[in-house]
This record gives C-alpha cells, structure tokens and sequence, in this order.
C-alpha cells in the first residue's frame, strides 16, 4: 500500500457526496444541501491546489498514479465542480423534488472524473470512467421539462452505454495482445495492429465524453434537454476528465502513431468543421454551445495529435482554462433559464440593459471561446498551434485558425443580441449574490490566465512531463 | 476451440448486440443489445486469458468488473427508459427525436 | 541689405499674406485686399531689387527640406538672369491685375478669399520661378495648378465654373504625369535634382558615357509633356478655353504671367537639356506649330472675346515653344515676357467691358457702344491688339519677329511658313475683335447669331460706379505703356538671360512678316472694319470651316466620346467587378458557409440510432485503414 | 538605458480603460474628460518618446523586456525604432482627436469610450511589441472592439458591415495563426524576439518563400490590400465617424506594419521572391480603388476606396523595400510617411463627413451642393483632406507618394507608371465630389446647416489634424529622418 494521504482531494470529493447523500436523507432543506456542498466543493479545490505538488501511488502499485499530471486535472475538475455548485442555489431547472440529489450526483461523478485522471491500469480507468458517467445520465434526466429531459438522458445514456462498450472491446484486444491491464506494462510492449486499433476502439468512450466526432451527436441533444446546471458540469469538468485519459491512452500506441494520428486527425478536422458549422443556425443558446463544444474538442486534438510533450501540455492548458471559459457562457443560460426554459437567441436580446454584469460575462465567455486575447482562449489556442506547428501540422493550423474565424460569426452574433438588440421585457434580471461571485470569479480567471499564463503553463509542462 | 475461433464468436456476438443497438426500436431491446455486446467483451477477455495471459485470474476479475457495471447500468437506463415511458407512454426510441437540429 | 533677405521677403510675402488672410480675414474684405496688395507691392519691389542689382548667380538661400534615399533636397531660391527676370513680370502684372481687382471684384461676397487665392497664386508661382531644384519646382508647378483650380473655380455655385476647374486640373495633372516621370528619370540618370547642377552638366560638362541612347530624349519628352499640360499645348489644351470660367482677372493672371507661363518657364529653365535632346526639340517643334495654327483657327469664330483671347494664349505660347524648339532661349523667354504684357492688358480691357456691359459676347458690347464710352480701355486694347498682331513697334512685334528669325534654315522651312501662317491669322483675329468692337456694325448679319451662353458674363449687376474707376484704368495704362516699352526691351532681357549676341534681324528679314501681319488686318478691315461690312468673317462663309473651327475641330467632342466614356466605362466595370465580384463574392462565401451550417444542422436529426450508426460505421473505416497500415 | 516610457504610454489607453468602466455610465462628461485626458497625457508622450529617441543612434530603444511565459520564450517585449515612433504619434494623436470628436456623444457613451480605448490598446501595443505573440496578442485586441463599435453606434447595415469586417480581418489572422508560429518553431532560437528572429539566419529560402504569403495576406487584409479590401469600405461607411477615424486612421496601418516588421524583416528572402507579384497587387489596388470611387455615391464609401487606392501605395512602397535595389530606402520612407499621412488625412476626412451627417443624416453626394458655402468650414476641412488625398504639394501624403513612386519607377518602372497614372484618377473621383458636393449650387435642403463653431470644442480635432498635415506637409524632413532610422535597426 502506498501513501494514502495522496488520494485527500478525491476523498473530500467523496465526503461532499457523503455529506449531499447524508443531508438529503435526513431531509434537509435543499439550501443547506447547497451550502454544505458549497463548502466541500471549496474544500475539493482547496485539497487539489494544496495537493498540486503530490506523486506517487496511493493503492496497489501500478493501478492509480498521483502525480503533476493528475493532481492539475484534478484542479480543473474541482473547479468545475466548484463553479457548477455555485450557481446551483437555486437550479431553477431542476425538477423541483429531485432538486435535493443534485449535489450528490455531481460530487459522484466529480470523484469519478478525478479518479479518471489518475488511473493507469485499463479497468481502473474504466471503472471511474462509468463512474462519472452513471452521476451526469441521471443528472441529464432530472429537468423540469422531464419529457425533453428524459429524451435528453435517453440519448445520452444510450450512446454513451454504446460507445463504453466499444470502449470495453478496445480494452479487451489491448488486454489480448500485451497482456496485462496495466498501463506501464503496455507501453512497454511492442504495438501491434491490433493494438493500435485497440487504443482507437478505447478511446471512443473518452472521445464520446468530450463530444469529438462522430461521437458527439449526443451533446446538442442532451445538452438542449437536461438541467442547465447539470450540462454546466457536463461541459466543463467532465471535458477536462477526458483529455487527461486521451492523453494517457494515446501515449500507449506512441511508437506506432502515424496511422492512428492520422485517424484522429481526421477526427480533429472534422470535428472542428462540423461544430462550427452546424453552430452557425442554432437560436437555442445551449445549442449553440453544445455544438461549439464539438468544436473545442477539434481545437484540444490538435494538441494531442501533435504528440509531444508540448502538445499534451497544451491539451491540458486548454482543458483546464476551458472550464471557467464556458462555465461564463453556461452562468448566463442559468440565469436567464431560471424558469426553467431554453434561453433563445430573443431570450438575450437586449441583455446589457437588463444586466450588464451577465452581459460582460457573456462576452468574456464567447471571447474565450472565440480565442481573442486578452482571454485564455487566446493564449490557449496559441499553444496549442505553436505544438501543431512544432510537428509540422501547418495545415491543420490552418484549418482550425479558418474554423475559429467561422466560429466567431456565431459568438459574435449572440454578443450582438445582448448588446445591440433592444430587449423585449426591460425588466432587470436579479442576479443572487452568489451568482455575481461565481460570474466574477468565472471572468477574472478568463481573464487573468489570458493575461498572466505563465503559472498554469508551467504546471501544464510539468504535467506533460509527468506523464512521459 | 482455438483462441481465433473465440474471439470470431465474441466479434460476432458484439456485431448482433450492435445490430441490436442500431435496428431494434423497442430502448429496452437497445439496452439488450448493449448488453450483448459486453458480454462479447467478456468473451474476448476471457477468451485472451486462457489463452494468453501469464495469470488466469486477471480476466476473471475484469469479467467480474464488466458484469458489475453492466448491472449498474442498466439499472439507469431501465430507470431513464421508466422516465421516458411516463412521458410519452411508449418506449419506442422513433419517438426521441423532439431535440434535433 | 542683403540679397538673402530681399529674396525670402520677396518669395514668402505672399505666403504670409494668404495665411493670415485666410485664417483671420476671409470676411473682413478690406483688411484682407489690404494685406494682399502690400505683400504684392513688396513682392514687386523685392524682385526689382533683385532683378537691377542681384548677384548675376547663385543660391542665395538653402534649408535642408527632404531626403531621398541618399540624396538630400533643399529648398532654396535661386537667382540667375532667367528667375530675376521672370520673378519681376510675374511680381509687376500680378501687382497690376490685384488692384485691378480692388474694383472688379469689389461687389463679391467672397472677394476675402479671393485676393488670398490670388496671394498663393502669386506664391506658387514664384516659388516655381525662383526653385533651385527641379523637385521644388514640380511641387510649387502643382501648387500652382492648385491655386488656378480655386480660382478658376472661384464662383463655385455657378456648375460650369466647377466643371471648368475640374477639366482645369485633371488636364493638367495628365501633363504633370510626364513631368513627374521625366523628374524622376532625370534624377535616376544625372543624379542630382539640382538646378544650376543639371545646366552645368548639359551646357558642357558632359554626361556619363553609361546614359543609354535616347535616354534624354525620353526624359525631355516627358518633361514637355508637362509643358503640354500646363501651356495648353495640343493635344491638353481644351482647358484653357474654359479656364476664363473664372473671374476676369483671373484669366488675366492665368495666361500671361503665372500657369500657363510656367509651362513655358519649364523650357526655358532647362533649356540646355532639351537642347541636348534634338528629337525631342523636333517634337515640340511640331507641336507647337500644330497649337499655334489650330488655336489659331478657333479664336477666328470665336464670338466670346475672353474665348477668342484664350486661343490667342494658346497660339502664342506655341509661338514661345517654337521659338524655344528652335534652339533661341531669347525669342522664347522674349515672347513670354512681352506677351505676359499685352496679353494681362487684353484681359484687362475684356474685363472692363465685361464689368460694364455684363456680357462676352463681342458684337454685343460693340453696340452697347463700348468703344466710346471707355476711352482709356479701348486704347489699351487697341495697343494690346496690334502688339498680338505683332504691329511694329509694339511689344509683340519684336519677340514675333525673333521667333521667326530663329527658325531659319531648311529644316525649318515648313514651321516657318506655319508661324507666317499663324502670324497671319493672329493678325486677323485679333482685328477682327477690334473691329467688332470699335466699328459696331448696327445692322450687320452677326447680331442674329446671338451664340448661346454668352451670356454668362461674371458682371452680376451692370453699370455699377463709375465705368472706369482708377483701380481699373491704372493697370490698363501700366500695361499699355509697358507693351508699347517692352518691345525696346530684348537687349535688357538678353543681357539679363546672360545672351552675347542677340541676332537683330534686318528689315528685309521683318518684311515678310510685317506684311503678313497687315494683310491679316486689312483682311479683318474689309470683313469687319470697313462701313457696310457684312460682319462676317470670310471663314464664316464657309460652313464646313466654320462648323469645324467653332467646335474646336471636334477635339473636346472626341475627348469627351473616347476618353471620358472610356474611364467611366471603365469605373463601372470596376464598380461591377467590386459589387458582384470581390465584395459580392465575400458576401457569397460567407453566404455558403451558412447554407452548409444549416445543412449541417439538419443532419443531426435527432434519431439516436443513426447518430450512433454514424459513429460505428467511421469507426468501422478507421478501424479497417488502421489495420490495412 | 531602460526607461518604461513606452509601457507608460500603453498604460494611457489602460488607464481611460478602467477608468471608464469604473465611472458610472450617466457621468458622461467625466468619462469624456477622462478619455480626452489620457488621450492628451498619450500625444505628450508620444511627444517625449519623439524627443527622447536618439536619431543619431537609431534603432531600437527603449526596450523593456519582462518574461511572460519564459519556458516558451514568451516575452513582453517593447521598443520603438523610427517607424514605432513616427506610428505612435499618429496613434496618440488619432485617439486624442478621436475622443474630442465624439464630445456630443449622447448614446451609451461609456460602453463606446471602453471599446474605443480598448482598440487604442492594442494599436499601440502592436506598434510597440517586438515579441511575435505580445504583437499578435496586441493585433487581435485592437480588431475586435470594431464589432461592437460598428454594430452599436454605426449606421447604414452596421451590423452586416461589423460582422463582414470582423469576420474578414479573422480570416487574415487565420494566415497569421500558423505564419507567425511557424516563424519560432522554425526559427529555433527558443524565443519570439522579431530582432533576434530576424539575425538568426535559420530561415532557408523555401521556407521563407512557403511562409511569406501567409505574413503577406494575413496582415494584408488589414492593410486593405486587393483583392481583399471589401471588408474596408463597407466598414468605413457603417461606421461612426470616430471609430472611421480610428479604423483607416490606425487600424489599417497595422496590417502594414505588420509586413513590414514581421514578414519582410524575419523574412528578407521570402519578401523578395514575392515582391513583384505583391507589387503588382498593391499597384492594382491603388488604380483600381480610384476608379471604383468614381462610381461611388457615398461619401464615405467614395473615402473608403480612397483609402485602399492609398494603401495600395503603402504597400507598394513595402514591397520595393523588399525587393531591394538603390531605391529600397526611399521606398520604404515613403511607405511608412504614407501611413502616417494617410492615417492623419482620413481621420480628417471622416471627421468633416462626419461633421455634416451628424446633422443631415445623409452622405449621398448627389443629395448636396454647394457645402462650402454652407459650412465653410467643415467643406474647408473637407477640401484639405481630399487635397492631400490628391497628392497635393504642402500635405504631408505628397511627399509620401512622391517618395514611394520616385523608387517605384526604379525598381519597378512598370508599376510604377500606372501608379503615377493613378493620380489622375484620384484627382478625377475627388474633384467629382467637389463638383457635386462641396461646389455647385447650394442645396435649399440643407440651408439650414450649423458649421463648426470657432470656439467649440469640435474644432479642435480638425484644426489638431490639418496642423499635422500642413507641418509635415512643409518641413518633411523632421518626420523623415525620424523613419529613417526605422531602416537603420531594421535592416
């Protein structure tokens, strides 16, 4: 056994599901559920930062590794998870008597996403893989509106539940030719084939979770169909989650990778090209990002398909500033969705009148996903071309620059209606305390790691590191 | 049997589960399909392991893990498929597509 | 005092004077024609001083102004025989026509902003005279087209006034092209943009052997055309006709001592290095024979008398270029002074008839009875007539006769009986205006053929004061009597210009010409002079001649159906190609990309089962190349 | 000797920027104030950095570097040679006048004052960087607040206008994207110093070929470089008449002096394979602009293909720079004082045009006549700016132009005719909005017409302008030696 003080950041997730399971059963009040949950989400990102310089292997050697790599993932999704239990004081999009189990299901799937990222034996990685998954289906069903949510969940459950298994075939053939579960032990052996097609197959349930094509038709769906609050956590932490298990994978096959780059490579490009395009004539807002989603998850391949340590650095940076990126965007549907509706394209008309604090955090929001500077989406983008270019992927550079320009045409149009547009009901739109704190904390770290990355560049280089 | 023989039939039994997956209508047929198609995993592994692996006991365990999850999944779908039952008093995945474009 | 003082007094004066006027006193009229006239009298003194004692040669003045790439370019004022002697006609009929103006211009709103335009005409084109480089002079030879534009346009609300300073400038902007070109050229082969440089290294000096031949045939052609421009020579000379849109004393200034002079001045300066380029001398020769004769044929119809004289200017400046071509710097520089008099006197005198009677039109103001009623003005353009006509012993009858005894020789044969020609009917015309005007034929067939817009006059109000205040009839006496003087002058200027031997012709020599010269105007007596004269010139009677000549033989009609339509055929292929093309086709792309944003959008219908068909199927394909590679 | 006059000035447009977004939105005198402060504070330093920047040394000076992300050899990375500076002053200058122009600003004056400053940010940031990503990172922050700029305060298809030119000049950094980053991976030298780029000599010719039109294009289009110019005019005419002042005033001058500091100086070799076809594109343009503005009916959309007719001579400039040859220096002289002329002039440009719409709503030329006598000085103010358009002696763009065709007609004699020849044509679309706008007979419509008042605070930023231009129109050489030394660094 091994240093089990390593696994504190994932332990006091698990507490805070404890502690949500605990209160909702005794019958608490939803607001005191929040307000534990908030506490153990902060004590989650606390644990994680203070933990940022941990390694080692808490349990059986070989299975779980905490080390530079996890532990920053790991601050990612606690921040997610933190931001998300922020805004949930009042998930107005919540089915209002499963409103109670909402903060349960989230600090579970969190522990799973954290557990992801630190697993280095094939079933381990699987099993907090389904972990975080089985947290988010139930999450997805819980809308109000419970016939598109439970359409929402079905979807999402059922392609997911599909692609795990393809998932599973792939861990069975890397099992059959390296024999061994253990990721150390098959990166030693010499790929075949088949277990490059394999490492394919296993990616597929990751790539489902971070929507890349064609494993992404779930996400405008579900994304359209659950919770507000719920696909805040679907699409930000669980993103992060991903990328640190692509990462892992993708390291197994490395010394026979021009075929399976390639393969994603074509993943990449057309994941970029279908998001953004499909993300042109969307009016539902969370469509809009649910399709700017697959988008993003062509702009983190490109760092991972440049396969090198500063690609995988890159990847991460940008999952890790991608969280409080979207997690601006999301604020805004939450707020205005509070009745429990979609906000529309009309929905923000006019928005800056009736806040101008959601309006501002709109416009971080869709910068940083746009990638203008001086948000982390500038700077993210940069890193990860600078990787593609450093392995001579000019074109796809290329391609994804084209793609960013398409894509500003649909984040410019949606800062168009809240700022230009004359808003049909001038009412002011009351933003809770809490919220204001979770949007001012959301802009500032856009912000400040779009004009000080050097801190998170340097721990995502040390987590690339780590990982080799 | 020989281990290609094994894993011909576990590769056949995931194509019926995936054709399960992509043709019948009925969700819980779906999840029967999905099913399959672990238990074609089951096989493979099972199948390496006799024939492959230093020790036995690691796919045993993996299968035992596999059917684990599996249970605990399809008690979400059965539950989410009951969600969608009560919507729409039908089960027929055709009817899922009010969220589209 | 020093010589670098007088001259900065003499060439910035007038600057001052247009600042200050148009900053502070645009509508403030009497201090603004105040400050005008003192920067003018100062001007003129100045350049007195500077053309009977200046040092013979020399830059007396040079400030670093501008770089390129290795060469510096100053500004400076350079005094030599040629810009002393220029600078002083330029200062003394500038002077002349600005208290001309005091009276002519004294009922217009706008007359603050007038004499300031006429300041930084005075300015331009000193400058330009005065330039010690050839650069300095391509910008103050712009300014100069600058401020004939204002002028020119100087009524703005009135349409034909714009569309005449528009013609005004573009025309000569496609000369000043072929300047700019040929400036350029000329610093790339000598090297230096210099003034005094440039003399020296064609009047002896001698060339680089590198220069390849024809190089300064190319570069003098592209000056002249310039020259062509600016002196309305043929084929640019359409504007000058129209150019007397402007006030009278405008067209006065116009043509005889600034802008079209500065054509003439170009030559003149760089005399050597055209003489260094004969081809090219053969052009202009050519050229200016063909002007002088043409414009000479339109001024015989021409019923408006600021029309017939602008055809006179164009004729006679390609009476100087003649003469110039010729290889005489004497006869050109000669004319060019002697007609900067006679000619300021003519408009002068058309403008003080234009004043009283509000009307162009010559048979008009003829039977208004113009000749009696304004003495002093009739006399001035009785003198300034016969002068044009070249009548011994006025002012232009001496220059004429230099010109045509410069072109001497076989060679020259055939352009000199073209100046006889032209001589001849410029003696014509110009009687013919004086006939109409002095010997108004009351029931003579003219006075049908009333020719339609003459009656633009820029007299707005008639008869107001006096019909010859002093303001008017002072120039008009300075004039008259320095065009009866001028003609006495050539040995003055040659000595000035540095010219040894001036060739003085004999009278067996000027006897041809002097003939000619009257029978131009017996011809206009018996046509127009004599009592009973029908009133109609003998080219009238031809129709086809005179069809010809009073459409300007068709030029600006061509000009107008080749060139105008073929750039506005031309802008509008251009507007289509931005429209429908290059921003038209951005519109289209980014139309497309929506179109297969929606088509995208579509595919995504919303049945689980393909979208996971369409997965298993891609990864089906990767998984089959993976194994395949 | 380190001074942070450089990140002070930078600071100016910061400052006005925080400040505004502090000051509640109804003080809309005090964020004016505020602005035309920093606006004000920004020319002072300009001037300083004018005055300190030592021209017998030349250069680059004032360098300040501080690591941004030192494990990528990201810097921050600030110095200014001639042409940074001669850039900045027109810069500090544009903002300056830009603020006073906008006094009578009613409409959400504290978001316009933010997006504006925001802009002035980035111009300045970018004609300051020396390290490759501060100056892309400056790049893009200066386009975008021309979204909201246009689309808000704009006029005529504003926001079809703002999207088309956000969109167009996204496209161009799409290039900028993998040229620019290619540029270090290739560059080898572990950092994005252009300087330091430019010495390393790790660039081979095939590279540099491959990777110059990427440069070229990418900040060409900001340049307004035909054949992708479109986005410009229609720019230009949605766009309120500060924000025009600042879009062709400075905005488009950082696509050129983008090819100019990064593309032709880190690479010589690659600029010189394309410098003809380049030129020849440049030539088009200026030609083509003209004629396209004879056709046009709008004010603005007549200035606006007026200024990709100008820009063309910019860029033509740039490209004899790279070709080479004796007459390299002058071109790029030329092209750098054209920036600057051309940035002051359409400034003054739109703020007259400005001036008159404000009041009739109205730009068709047709619709006019006779404006001079109307607002004699608004139509005076008119009249400068197209005079300097026209390449008018005693303007500062004269001289610009005659430098550039001076070595146009040396290394490409070609273009460099129909270059010259496109004088004509500019002088025939000017004078034809004289004739129908400015001249003629007055329109009874707009009798009634305010002109600028004499001691109103509108006629400061003119007055500012037409000075700017009339002293460097007169005495060249003090903004012409100070470019000069731009190539003594530079090359």
């Amino acid at each position: 056994m091994g240093d089990l003080t390593l696994f504190v950041p994932e332990a006091v997730v698990l507490l805070g599901a404890i502690v949500a399971f605990v209160l909702s059963v005794i019958g608490s009040s939803y607001r005191v559920n929040w307000i534990a949950s908030v506490i153990m989400a902060i004590l989650g990102v606390a644990m994680s930062i203070a933990w940022l310089g941990a390694a080692g292997e808490p349990f059986f050697p070989g299975i779980y590794r905490v080390d530079a790599f996890s532990q920053l993932l790991k601050v990612g999704i606690t921040t997610g998870l933190f931001l998300s239990v922020l805004i949930a004081g009042n998930p107005g999009s919540v089915r209002e008597h499963s409103r109670i189990d909402f903060p349960m299901f989230l600090f579970f799937s969190a522990v799973g996403m954290m557990m992801m990222v630190s697993a280095t034996e094939l079933i381990t990685l699987y099993v907090a893989l389904e972990l975080s998954a089985y947290g988010l289906y139930i999450l997805a069903a819980l809308n109000k509106r419970q016939r598109e949510g439970s359409e929402a969940a079905a979807k999402y459950v059922l392609f997911g539940a599909a692609s795990s298994a393809v998932t599973l075939f792939g861990i069975s053939l890397i099992f059959g030719v390296a024999r061994s579960t253990l990721l150390s032990e098959i990166i030693a052996t010499q790929p075949t084939p088949l277990m490059v097609i394999g490492v394919l197959l296993a990616l597929s349930g990751v790539l489902f979770k971070l929507a890349v094509f064609p494993f992404h038709a779930w996400a405008p769906d579900t994304y359209q169909g659950a919770p507000h609050e719920a696909v805040t956590f679907i699409g930000t932490a669980s993103k992060v989650a991903a990328v640190g298990v692509i990462a892992r994978l993708l390291f197994l096959a490395i010394p026979a990778h021009d075929s399976l780059v390639n393969a994603l490579l074509v993943l990449c490009v057309a994941s970029m090209t279908v998001g953004n395009l499909a993300a042109i004539v969307q009016n539902d807002i969370k469509r809009v990002l649910a399709y700017s989603t697959v988008a993003q998850a062509g702009y983190i391949l490109i760092g991972l398909v440049s396969f090198s340590s500063m690609g995988v650095a890159s990847a991460i940076y940008y999952a890790v500033i991608y969280v409080p990126i979207v997690f601006c965007a999301f604020l805004v549907v939450c707020v205005l969705g509070a009745d429990g509706s979609n906000p529309t394209k009309s929905s923000i008309a006019g928005l800056y009148q009736r806040s101008p604090l959601l309006a501002a955090t709109l416009l971080v929001g869709m910068f940083g996903l746009a990638g203008i500077p001086p948000t982390s989406g500038f700077m993210g983008k940069w890193f990860l071309f600078s990787a593609a270019i450093k392995s001579d992927l000019l074109w796809l550079v290329l391609i994804g620059a084209i793609n960013a320009t398409v894509s500003l045409y649909y984040y410019l149009r949606i800062i168009k209606e809240a700022y230009l547009t004359p808003p049909a009901d001038e009412t002011a739109i009351k933003v809770s305390p809490a919220t204001a704190i979770a949007a001012g904390l959301g802009m500032t770290l856009v912000l400040v790691m779009g004009i000080y990355p050097r801190l998170l560049w340097e721990l995502a280089e040390a987590a690339a590191k780590a990982i080799n | 049997m020989t281990l290609e023989a094994w894993i011909l039939f576990a590769l056949v039994l995931f194509c019926i589960g995936l054709y399960g997956v992509l043709a019948r209508r009925n969700l819980i047929a779906i999840l029967i399909g999905i099913e399959l198609m672990l238990n074609a995993v089951s096989v493979n592994i099972l199948a390496f392991n006799h024939f492959l692996a230093p020790d036995p006991a690691v796919g045993q365990i993996i299968v035992l893990f596999i059917i684990g999850l599996a249970a605990a999944e399809a008690a979400i779908v059965l539950s989410i498929v009951l969600t969608v039952y009560r919507q729409r008093a039908a089960i027929d995945v055709q009817d899922l597509k009010e969220l589209k474009g | 005092m020093n010589h670098q003082l007088i001259a900065l007094l003499t060439v910035m004066a007038p600057l001052v004077a247009f600042a200050t006027v148009l900053i502070g006193f645009r509508s403030k009229h009497t201090v603004a024609s105040s400050i005008v006239l003192i920067s003018g009298l100062v001007t003129l003194v100045g350049a007195a001083l500077l053309l009977f004692n200046g040092p013979v040669d020399g830059t007396v003045f040079s400030a670093r102004w501008f770089v390129i790439g290795d060469h510096v370019i100053e500004f400076g004022v350079l005094l030599d025989g040629r810009t002393r002697m220029m600078g002083a006609v330029v200062a003394l009929i500038t002077f002349c026509i600005q208290i001309y103006s005091l009276s002519y211009m004294s009922h217009d709103p706008g007359r603050g902003r007038f004499f300031a335009f006429l300041a930084l005409f005075e300015w331009s084109m000193l400058l330009f005279v005065f330039a010690s480089n050839l650069l300095q002079m391509f910008i103050f030879w712009e300014l100069v087209g600058l401020a004939s534009f204002l002028l020119i346009g100087f009524w703005y609300e009135k349409p034909s006034a714009v569309a005449a300073a528009k013609k005004a400038f573009i025309m000569t902007r496609i000369g000043d092209i072929g300047l700019f070109i040929g400036l350029i050229l000329l610093f790339q082969t000598v090297g230096t943009l210099d003034v005094v440089r440039i003399t020296q290294i064609f009047a002896g000096e001698g060339l680089p052997e590198s220069i390849a031949p024809g190089r300064i045939e190319l570069i003098a052609t592209l000056l002249f055309i310039g020259v062509i421009g600016k002196s309305a020579q043929f084929p640019l000379h359409t504007w000058l006709p129209d150019a007397m849109e402007g006030p009278t004393p405008v067209s006065a200034l116009l043509h005889s001592a600034t802008m079209v002079a500065a054509g003439v001045f170009l030559v003149v300066r760089f005399h050597e290095l055209f003489l260094d380029a004969p081809g090219t001398m053969r052009f202009v020769l050519i050229i200016a024979t063909t002007t002088a004769l043409l414009s000479s044929t339109m001024a015989m119809v021409a019923r408006d008398m600021k029309r017939v004289l602008a055809f006179s200017s164009i004729s006679q400046l390609g009476f100087m270029l003649m003469g110039l071509a010729a290889g005489s710097l004497f006869a050109g520089f000669f004319h060019l002074t002697t007609h900067a008099f006679f000619k300021a006197l003519l408009f002068l005198c058309a403008g003080s008839y234009i004043h009283k009677f509000g009307t162009n039109d010559m048979v008009a103001m003829g039977r208004a009875g113009a000749a009696g009623k304004m003495k002093i003005t009739t006399i001035g353009l009785v003198v300034g007539g016969a002068a044009l006509a070249g009548i011994p012993p006025l002012a232009g009858f001496f220059s004429k006769e230099q010109i045509i005894g410069s072109l001497h020789g076989p060679e020259n044969l055939i352009f000199r009986i073209g100046a006889y020609a032209a001589a001849f009917l410029t003696a014509y015309y110009t009687f013919r205006m004086v006939f109409l005007i002095l010997r108004p034929g009351i029931d003579s067939e003219a006075i049908e053929e009333e020719p339609a817009g003459s009656q633009h006059a820029d007299a707005h109000d008639e008869d107001h004061g006096p019909a010859e205040p002093w303001q008017i009839v002072g120039p008009i006496i300075a004039l008259t009597l320095g065009t009866l003087g001028a003609g006495f002058l050539g040995n003055r200027i040659g000595h000035t210009l540095l010219i040894e031997h001036i060739h003085h012709p004999a009278l067996a020599e000027m006897a041809p010409a002097i003939v000619i010269a009257l029978l131009g105007v017996v011809l206009a007596w018996l046509d127009f002079g004599r009592k009973g004269a029908r009133q109609v010139g003998f080219i009238a009677r031809l129709p086809a001649a005179r069809t010809l000549f009073e459409n300007r033989w068709f030029i600006d009609t061509v000009y107008k159906a080749v060139f105008v339509r073929l750039a506005v055929g031309f802008a509008k292929l251009m507007f289509g190609a931005e429209t429908r093309g290059f921003d038209g086709g951005a519109d289209k792309l980014g139309q497309g990309t929506v179109a297969a944003g929606s088509q995208m959008a579509k595919a995504h219908s919303g049945r689980l089962q393909f979208y996971v068909g369409t997965a298993f199927v891609l990864v089906a394909v990767l998984v089959f190349y993976l194994g395949l590679s | 000797m380190t001074s942070s006059l450089l990140t002070m000035m930078l600071l100016c447009p910061v400052v006005a920027l925080v400040a505004t977004l502090l000051l509640p939105g109804r003080h809309h005198k005090a964020i004016k104030i505020v602005n035309a402060l920093c606006g004000f504070a920004s020319v002072v330093l300009a001037i300083v950095v004018w005055m300190q920047y030592d021209r017998s040394a030349g250069g680059y000076q004032m360098l300040e570097d501080y690591p941004w992300v030192p494990t990528l050899g990201i810097h921050y990375t600030v110095a200014v040679d001639g042409a940074g500076v001669v850039l900045s002053m027109l810069t500090a200058l544009v903002f300056f006048t830009g603020v006073l122009s906008m006094w009578s600003l009613e409409k959400r004056v504290k978001e316009y004052f933010a997006f504006m400053a925001a802009l002035v940010i980035g111009v300045f940031g970018v004609f300051i960087s020396l390290d490759l990503v501060s100056f892309f990172f400056f790049y893009e922050v200066a386009v975008l607040p021309m979204y909201p700029l246009i689309a808000i305060w704009g006029s005529t298809r504003k926001e079809y206008s703002a999207m088309k030119l956000t969109i167009y000049l996204m496209a161009g950094s799409a290039l900028l994207f993998p040229g620019l980053i290619a540029l270090y991976t290739h560059g080898g030298i572990g950092n994005w110093n252009i300087v330091q780029l430019a010495a390393s000599g790790n660039f081979e010719r095939e590279f540099q070929i491959f990777i110059y039109p990427f440069l070229y294009i990418g900040f060409g289009i900001l340049a307004g470089m035909f054949p992708f110019h479109s986005w410009s005019p229609t720019g230009h005419v949605a766009a309120p008449t500060a924000v025009s002042m600042l879009h062709a005033g400075v905005l488009m001058k950082l696509g050129a002096f983008g090819i100019f500091r990064v593309a032709m100086t880190i690479l010589p070799e690659g600029a010189a394979y394309w410098a003809p076809s380049f030129a020849l594109f440049a030539t088009i343009g200026i030609v083509y602009g003209a004629f396209v503005a004879m056709r046009q009916n709008d004010f603005k959309y007549v200035i606006g293909f007026s200024s990709v007719s100008h820009m063309g001579i910019v860029l033509l400039g740039l490209n004899i720079w790279a070709a080479g040859g004796d007459a390299a220096q002058a071109g790029l002289d030329g092209a750098i004082f054209q920036m600057f002329a051309h940035g002051i002039m359409t400034a003054l440009f739109f703020s007259s045009v400005g001036f008159i719409y404000d009041q009739t709503h109205d730009r068709d030329i047709r619709h006019f006549g006779g404006l001079v006598s109307q607002v004699p000085l608004a139509g005076s103010f008119f009249i400068m700016a197209a005079m300097c358009g026209m390449g008018v002696p005693g303007f500062a763009s004269f001289w610009a132009e005659l430098l550039v065709f001076i070595a146009a007609i040396k290394t490409f004699p070609v273009l460099g005719v129909f270059a010259i020849a496109g004088l004509v044509f500019t002088a025939a679309y000017v004078l034809r909005v004289f004739g129908k706008a400015m001249f003629g007979p007055r329109n009874p419509d707009w009798e009634k017409l305010v002109d600028i008042r004499v001691k109103s605070v509108a006629i400061w930023p003119r007055a500012i302008l037409v000075g700017v231009l009339l002293l460097f129109g007169f005495y060249p050489s003090l903004i012409l030696d100070m470019i000069r030394t731009a190539v003594a660094g530079g090359q």
